[in-house]
């Protein structure tokens, strides 16, 4: 049965995790019955967002500045929870081009796609694996930037750039299953990408369903779903 | 009673001009504006209709003061309510020609005279159209029923029946004297056409570079002193020829040449270019009627 | 698919156009008139909205909606608007945002028209006003018709500002455009190619009767 | 030699007609289209000029074809190198009065005849202004002075001198007529001016609702017989005075009114606004010389 | 502050906007003149770039343009023109979708000018080039300028086309409008505001002298 509109939650979820999200708000509706809506965005507009008071109940960053952030300015309920660390991948949707790091020195490689190293935690992770092994200065005039994962992604998926790095939940997504190839890089060569995620302050919120969602997500139930998304969680 | 005491400076073919005019039209006159090109016939009539503000002086109509440039006060276009036929015509491009009158007709006014007005100016049929795909007398006749539809106090007539051939336009003539009889309308007309200003008006202007140079009843302004039979016309010498015992002079009077005999002595005192006064006392032409088709 | 982003869409580009042929016509006649010394510094003023990034734009009015400020609260207090996360906010917005596209076309038609026939009418009578829409405005339709469908194709397509002011929220303000990035961001291409069909054939449509119309290609409709 | 057979469909003010012309026009030729508002007048001129497209029929001029329905043979406007004093001027606003003489004038051209023709038309300094700001005479010969500027072989003139004074108009009928003798130019006219049209031109079409109803001198078409004699001026009959025995007419001739005596059968004839031709045989006038200033 | 990105904008502004007028004088005339039937539809179209949402209208170009494509192998093969990712693929991309801003305002102008005004110029022999060049356009200023101003200042302000077909490259297709988002997405406000200040003055002062000149406050500059 529908639920009457104030009981909707709210769910402000950063582009990269809006694959698990669904899956994540399905199987969260399933048990609770609370049904709830995704707002996607940038991590960035979502921030600026909730500081002028949007009625969003609980931010699912990509990072944790932008959670810190919030929270920081008030906005949040508690502190910031790490729900999942994201894992880095190199991508490509064409045939001939088996993605590998000395793939992205050869001629055949044109444009490598990254996310904004500036917003986006993938892309300063990506720039983390270039640089640390030793090949950032070779492919540097390569790099092309999205201004999130998402549009990174769509660099990669139109063919526009050979390969680019993007999150494994964006490969492994229902979407994306028969397109392409993707390595996943050594998790050493970059800081992990904490993910974390807040409950906002409302005044006519429906706080007692964002708590309810909050403590779901970390669950182990939400933790397998996550998982099976690429994440790794904490254990 | 229109009193008229305005000045403006204007940008005339010599050079800056000053409009300087001190005149008076008495109530249902009918009054005419002649003189040459640029001489600011269109301009009075603008400052008259408030579309032009005058740069000092005042201009009172009826008692009213319309203008008055030291108390500032200017009455403002639309209270004015005159009726005008601009010289441009000005038609609304986008209204057909019969809701170009409708549209000048007072609210509330019977739409009797629309229909006479289009009967009488011979816009029956081309009452469904708009203006661009009229001819020019057709636009021009429009713009006259315009103005006349409004009913207006004051008819100010710039040219309006300049476009038109003899025929209509004598009928127009006889409509516009008609009407300002009728009505009473005070009425002031620029026509280049001496014909039309002897027959229509009552007082005739005679404007030359911003300043009335001449003004009276158009018979006495117009035929002054020659109404005494003689013929006399201003030419210009072309020729001198010497014959035995006279000179024989081509003189270029309008665009004819006339040969007219002298005798030496005369002819001396002239040479080609000379502008001449040709005066005949015995004088006894024929008249033949010209058709207007 | 989900139709309400869709209704959203044309009844944001409808209330805003609408609100915006009437907000703009004085604003461009005035200008067409106007001889000030500050002319030039309005005129240069009404198409600064285009400067700015939507979405930054966007984050501006944002901040200066918010009730958190001195501006947001006064509306939100003294005359009960809401203007973020809400569809008013997303028409005013896009007000200003397509401001210029209405305001400087119908300048340019209004500066072209002839002096001595908005004379004839004033002669007659007619008020500046009476003169400006039976006289002026009949005249410059083509010019009208720039203006309302430059506004009306940008509501449609803008999302920047609206999805920084409006919050993307289902029902509420998630206009088509937002639901078509939304689905490309998501890389599920058939169904942004779906969405882009539709709204690209609707507003086609919309168009192509309103040219039609205009043409006479469709007589009696539009006089 | 100019041979129009043309046939066009207008909207005319009593429902549809049928513009239907036969004409032959001689090279250098200076004719003239007269008749009613609305005959046709117009557009036959810019039909020749490429500016209508007839339905059917033939142009050809000095043996080229212009325009053949048949073959389907249409010069471009552009081609036709006409010269064409439009009705309503079409002066471009955007270019000084020099400017629109400069743009008319062919690549290359000497200055020498826009400065003459900014001097003859008493435009001189006008020459900067923007059309505008001038005066519906002044603009007409702005249109004038920019048509002749081409030097074109065929001048189309749409009632070029409509809206001029007695005194320039004569001045500029007389160098109409001397530019047509001296470059041999084939001029067609429409003017409503009986005298003018007397004076200017060889031969006069009368138009009437779309087709040619007469055609011939414009003395004989005009009077009905030609005439010889010394002096010949065309004039408005004003006012008829019955006296005992004889009539008086009041004739306006130019700007001056001329008393003629005519028998009380001659008078009956007439009415005040006919137009005559007054011609005398026996003509011995007075010359006196007009000091300047 | 780094200038490179304003440097870059005003150098996309200004060739877009030189180009655009080049190629939407001879649309604009043709639209303005023709009675085609299919004049509607080509109205129509000519709006239809500004009803999709920039990044997403982006990415179909990204598709199209990129070499996997028929038509960005075509281009890259045979004239050696790679779009993507590159300065001429900006340029390219806001041609297209600043084309209406253009095209719209001078068809509207042009088709408000008096016929008898063109046909004497006919007749004068000059062709109908000469004609569009030396009579007609003179005449619709305020639609060029309307034109001129709403294409410059809708390039400066684009970034979501821009964003997607150029890869925010710095120094090659990182415009302003690209920086000062993502100094707002980096929650940098002070530098966002910044770059905002910067770009807001400089646009308002170039129009501002556009119309200053244009209003001929300041004399003999422009004719
Ligand atoms: N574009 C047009 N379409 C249809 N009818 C037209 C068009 N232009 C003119 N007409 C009609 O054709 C007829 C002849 O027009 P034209 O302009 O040739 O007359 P004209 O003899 O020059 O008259 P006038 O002396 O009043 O200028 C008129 O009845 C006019 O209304
Ligand atoms: N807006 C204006 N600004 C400056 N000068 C003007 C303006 N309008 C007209 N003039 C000039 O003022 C003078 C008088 O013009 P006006 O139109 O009153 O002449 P007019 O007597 O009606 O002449 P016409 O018989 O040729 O129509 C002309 O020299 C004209 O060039
Ligand atoms: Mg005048
Ligand atoms: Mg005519």
């Amino acid at each position: 049965a529908k639920k009457s509109k104030n009981q909707t939650l709210r769910l402000a979820t950063a582009a990269n995790m809006q694959f698990a999200m669904k899956a994540l708000a399905a199987d969260f509706e399933a048990r609770t019955g609370i049904v709830s809506d995704l707002v996607i965005s940038s991590s960035g507009k979502l921030t600026a967002q909730i500081k002028e008071g949007a009625p969003y109940d609980v931010f699912i960053s990509a990072d944790t500045a932008y959670p810190q952030a919030i929270y920081q300015a008030g906005y949040a309920l508690d502190k910031p929870k790490i729900y999942a660390y994201g894992k880095l991948v190199l991508w490509s949707c064409k045939a001939d081009k088996i993605p590998a790091l000395s793939t992205l020195l050869t001629d055949s490689v044109q444009h490598i796609a990254l996310a904004n190293p500036q917003t986006a935690p993938y892309g300063s992770a990506a720039i983390s694996v270039l640089k640390s092994s030793g090949i950032y200065e070779q492919v540097e005039a390569k790099l092309v930037y999205g201004e999130s994962i998402a549009q990174t992604n769509q660099f990669i998926t139109s063919g526009a750039a050979e390969m680019g790095f993007t999150a494994l939940a964006v490969v492994k997504s229902e979407a994306q299953h028969a397109q392409g190839k993707y390595l996943i890089l050594d998790e050493s060569l970059y800081e992990p990408i904490a993910q974390a995620a807040v409950v906002i302050k409302r005044k006519k919120g429906n706080t007692e369903a964002a708590r309810a969602f909050y403590t779901y997500l970390f669950s182990p139930e939400a933790q397998k779903i996550l998982k099976d998304f690429g994440y790794s969680v904490d254990e | 009673m229109i009193q008229i005491d305005l000045k403006k400076s204007l940008q005339g073919a010599n050079g800056a001009m000053q409009l300087d005019l001190n005149l008076e039209i008495a109530e249902g006159q009918f009054v005419t504006l002649y003189g040459p090109s640029g001489a600011g016939k269109t301009s009075t009539l603008r400052m008259i209709a408030g579309l032009m503000q005058p740069d000092s002086g005042k201009l009172s109509v009826g008692g009213a003061v319309w203008f008055d440039a030291e108390s500032g006060t200017n009455r403002s276009v639309q209270k004015r309510g005159v009726g005008y036929v601009f010289q441009d015509y000005a038609l609304f491009p986008h209204m057909t020609v019969l809701e170009n009158l409708n549209f000048a007709k007072a609210k509330g006014a019977s739409q009797t005279l629309v229909n006479q007005l289009l009967e009488l100016m011979e816009l029956g049929d081309l009452q469904h159209r708009k203006p661009e795909t009229l001819s020019g007398g057709q636009k021009q006749r429009v713009a006259l029923a315009r103005a006349v539809v409004q009913k207006p106090e004051i008819l100010l007539l710039d040219e309006p029946l300049s476009a038109l051939d003899a025929g209509i336009r004598h009928k127009l003539q006889g409509y516009l004297k008609r009407i300002h009889e009728e009505f009473k309308l005070t009425t002031i007309l620029i026509s280049h056409d001496v014909g039309e200003i002897v027959k229509l008006s009552d007082y005739v202007y005679h404007l030359e570079a911003g300043k009335v140079i001449a003004h009276g009843k158009p018979e006495t302004l117009f035929t002054g002193q020659s109404i005494s039979g003689k013929f006399k016309f201003t030419g210009e010498v072309l020729k001198l020829e010497q014959e035995e015992i006279l000179s024989v002079l081509s003189i270029l009077i309008h665009t004819q040449v006339v040969k007219v005999v002298v005798s030496h002595e005369e002819a001396e005192k002239l040479q080609p270019g000379d502008q001449v006064l040709v005066v005949s006392k015995a004088f006894n032409p024929l008249v033949y009627k010209l058709e207007n088709g | 698919m989900n139709w309400e982003p869709l209704l959203l869409t044309f009844k944001l580009a409808l209330v805003t156009t609408l609100i915006l042929f009437v907000i703009a016509i004085p604003i461009a006649y005035k200008l067409s008139r106007s001889t000030s010394r500050i002319k030039p510094v309005v005129e240069a003023l009404v198409s600064m909205p285009l400067v700015l990034p939507p979405t930054v734009l966007g984050f501006y009015f944002l901040v200066a909606f918010s009730p958190n400020n001195a501006f947001g609260s006064w509306l939100s207090e003294w005359l009960g608007i809401k203007l973020i996360f809400s569809f008013p906010g997303l028409v005013v917005a896009s007000l200003i945002y397509s401001l210029p596209f209405m305001v400087h076309p119908i300048q340019a038609g209004l500066s072209g028209i002839s002096k001595s026939i908005t004379e004839a009418s004033y002669v007659m009578g007619k008020s500046k006003w009476e003169t400006l829409l039976r006289v002026q405005l009949p005249q410059i339709k083509p010019a009208l018709l720039t203006g309302v469908v430059l506004s009306f194709a940008h509501t449609v397509g803008e999302f920047g500002v609206v999805l920084m002011i409006g919050g993307n929220i289902p029902g509420k303000t998630k206009v088509a455009s937002i639901a078509i990035y939304d689905e490309v961001e998501a890389l599920n291409y058939d169904a942004a190619n779906a969405y882009s069909l539709v709204l690209f054939a609707i507003t086609f449509c919309i168009l192509l009767i309103v040219y039609l119309v205009n043409g006479k290609y469709l007589k009696g409709f539009w006089k």
